[in-house]
């Protein structure tokens, strides 16, 4: 069963939800209570579109244990038509060709096993668009 | 608010130690600074460091370093900020000493990182666990995301990278405590093996074993210690978002310039005045990003200052004589610390082939993080 | 030295908060600090937190808190003494505002305990794991075998060492954050399962998640932010021998007693002046050695203070009105910022049915660990 | 292979290696750098002889998790003839009746398995006397 600390993050993970701050406007991704541009408190709930554009990307040649199996990768700060920025993985493209301003759809995945025997963790991962 | 200073410094050699252990390394570099200032007393202990409690499952580092230097009974405590945790623990004690509280503190910062087998994953938990980790970035990453970044907008090369290396190592050799004491070619730098690109192996400083302490007391009681004692002139301690993502501006570190600016102001000083900084090159883009934070070169200009050697010994302003994190190593919790005592010895005139002559201001930046967490320290001949 | 005072408190319940992650707790009690300060700036963040590195993976709390706090930028840092990391880090606050390096700190101590699968072993590493640990020993057992050298030396018994749970209980029924609002019998106590003997089940405290924090600022200042600041008048921290076997004594806790003999000192003032106290009550066996080693008790004496109600509300120094680690519950790096905010909320006469009339001077005592590491603050209504 | 940290405690762990400070008197066990009685740093190698009385004791019914099969099991602070005191588990004798003042040998012993299919971590058990 997944744990509570899991389940926490499922909003943000599944769903792309953020919060577009009433006070300045700025979308926060993941949602959080303080604004980080303004110190508002008060939020409308928002998702991300599905795409973005890169910003800068990497490739990790040398991996955490748990992704040692997808090394290499890459791995990209995407920026969304909202102005929210998250990091992904940038899959079903040859890794050394992931440059920032690349256009990008983000599609929900499978991003790894957790311990032994331990549960899977799912997000977003970035591909190339169209 | 008191002025404080400091007295006395100890080092253990850095690298692969594996004869010692973590209390073993504290002991060392402890009991060579109190030997130095002539004296078995403090009041209190300050342990830089990041994660014994990872590295090898001990917490409670303050009563177990007091006890195993025969000083149960001190006031002692942890301060931890990553990668600045060693920087971080000065500047508590340096707060300890300036408001009264005690009369003498003894900074140690520490880490050994041998003794575990998942370096990597511990390192990553000063990145955001939730946002980035969890997505299978390493440390290496986020600094080679900010690499591009800095390429991307100032035309910053693959070769520029690699001679802040080639800077580094040459520095290092002069070194006889650095874990890498050999130069290197900016051709080896660069074929090396890639670790995140455009980061290679030779861009990114080790995994290593050591700890530095320094003696800190109120500048009127130094000579009691030192006919030598260094001034503390500021301390700036600042912070930036923990997520890469929530960076607006990704070639530069934020953290490092308001840390940098309370540090100035405090000082009465600006980046001119400086004449020998210790910055927190854990990777090459990681000192270029620095200097420019710093001040001491400008915005955009940092790519080519080691291959001119505007950043190097001889200079204008040398950055990382001791061979920085690249070449001396990197026991996280161990360098800001560490960072201090070349400052303090090359101010003391004791850097010996590492000298950078008629130094009498200095600087040390210590970063935690991708530059989540930043500590400035300005230190003056007295 | 500059005057120190509270000026504003917040926490969070204690308990197992299963919607709360580590930044929630923190932002959650940060944020009613400052809104009940009615401000949103402040110089320094000091997080007081024992492991979040083994218990989530997460390190480097200073920056990340500041950012969800939504001020990026400020100084901050995180301070470990284990089970002491709250007081701690109030220790390492005060210093901050009374040297002058800040002008307003805040405190957040925290510790998300329920996220983790091996709590019992992350607790450990705050004993000597070399030593103490590699021979199977856990934390209850450690109290368990000072409780048999108390026992032996003083003739505490078991019922002794229940009427510290009952008496908590019946404080802690009292207190809204409490995670255990009920009141139990002696008999339940000591029907409860053994964990390590003589310890039992209701002889310890939980496991909890909760954050506290504490706003602090020049006294001068206060009245900025309140108009009933409390100031703290003196500040003690101490350690003692890590291993249990390196103590000569095993029926007193030394650290304790140097870091109460420091703030009575500072304070000009002894235990006889002291009106109210929270104390580390991780174990039954725990308020009794520390209310001795207060001197709030006399020493050998402190078996029947609970039984008697000398240490009860309505008692000659009651102790622990919150209910205490054992009946608040004790996420252990938010331990000693809620034993402030318990003292703050006295001396501001805020303590509904808990209040101790007229209480002008008050006291916490945090303690890591076997009791390696403890820190005194003493309070005053302004 | 056993790795550094447990070569390291070797001396300390199966062989009760300990020092006598040359200033005091003090036995430290394990060996340290500087007394914690009288601050030197001049010893002399002592080994602790292999036998003492319980000053302190508990069982632990509560096991961590390496240690979960043999609880419940007592532990306790023992005094060497040479003024050493040192952690051990009891063994060979019913936990519940381990109490202050009784004599014990040192016996070298396995202690536990660390990790899965880990090392074999050895050293000292006191058991009851003659
Ligand atoms: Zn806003
Ligand atoms: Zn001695």
């Amino acid at each position: 069963m997944p744990s509570p600390r899991y389940w926490r993050e499922v909003p943000s993970r599944y769903r792309l939800e953020a919060a577009r701050c009433l006070g300045c406007g700025k979308v926060a991704f993941p949602a959080r209570r303080v604004c980080p541009h303004c110190r508002g408190e008060r939020w409308e709930n928002t998702a991300l579109s599905q795409q973005g554009k890169i910003i800068t990307a990497t490739v990790v040649r040398v991996a955490p244990a748990e992704f040692t199996m997808e090394a290499p990768y890459a791995v990209a700060v995407v920026e969304t038509p909202e102005g929210a920025r998250l990091m992904a993985q940038v899959a079903d493209c040859d890794p050394a060709t992931v440059q920032p301003g690349m256009e990008v759809s983000l599609e929900f995945r499978l991003l790894r096993q957790e311990g032994h025997g331990g549960i899977l963790c799912y997000g977003h991962k970035a591909v190339p668009a169209g | 608010m008191r002025d404080v200073a400091i007295v006395a410094a100890g080092m253990t050699p850095f690298g692969e130690l594996w004869h010692a252990s973590l209390r073993d390394l504290c002991v060392e570099a402890a009991m060579e600074a109190l030997k130095n200032a002539k004296t078995d007393q403090v009041d209190a202990l300050f342990v830089g460091n990041m994660s014994g409690g990872q590295f090898v499952g001990q917490e409670h580092l303050g009563p177990l370093f007091a006890d195993q230097l025969g000083m149960s009974g001190v006031a002692a405590m942890r301060v931890e900020s990553a990668c600045a945790s060693g920087g971080t623990a000065l500047r508590a004690a340096f707060a300890e000493i300036a408001s009264g509280l005690s009369e003498t503190a003894l900074v140690v910062g520490v880490e050994k990182m041998t003794d575990a087998t998942d370096v990597t994953e511990i390192l990553a938990t000063a990145a955001d666990q939730e946002n980035e980790v969890y997505h299978g970035i390493t440390f290496p990453g986020l600094y080679a995301l900010i690499a591009r970044a800095h390429m991307q907008a100032y035309g910053t090369t693959e070769e520029d990278l690699s001679w802040v290396s080639v800077k580094n190592h040459k520095q290092g050799a002069l070194n006889p405590k650095a874990q890498f004491r050999r130069e290197v070619t900016v051709e080896e730098v660069m074929s090396s093996s890639m670790v995140s690109d455009p980061l290679r192996l030779l861009h990114c400083s080790p995994v290593s074993d050591g700890a530095a302490a320094v003696l800190l007391c109120p500048l009127k009681e130094a000579k009691k210690y030192t006919d030598r004692p260094v001034k503390i002139l500021a301390s700036g301690l600042a912070t930036d978002s923990m997520a890469l993502a929530d960076r607006r501006e990704l070639a530069s570190l934020d953290a490092v310039e308001r840390s940098a600016r309370k540090a100035y102001k405090m000082a009465g000083m600006g980046p001119q005045n400086m004449q020998v900084a210790e910055v927190h090159d854990c990777f090459a883009i990681a000192e270029i990003c620095c200097v420019e934070a710093l001040g001491l070169v400008e915005k955009g200009k940092a790519g080519s200052a080691a291959r001119t050697g505007y950043t190097a010994l001889g200079g204008c302003i040398p950055v990382n004589t001791s061979g920085g994190l690249k070449s001396k190593g990197h026991p996280v919790g161990a360098t800001g610390v560490a960072q201090a005592i070349e400052i303090f010895e090359q101010l003391r005139e004791e850097a010996g082939e590492r000298q950078v002559e008629g130094a009498r201001i200095g600087l040390t930046q210590n970063m935690g993080g991708s530059g989540a967490s930043s500590v400035v320290h300005i230190f003056q001949k007295v």
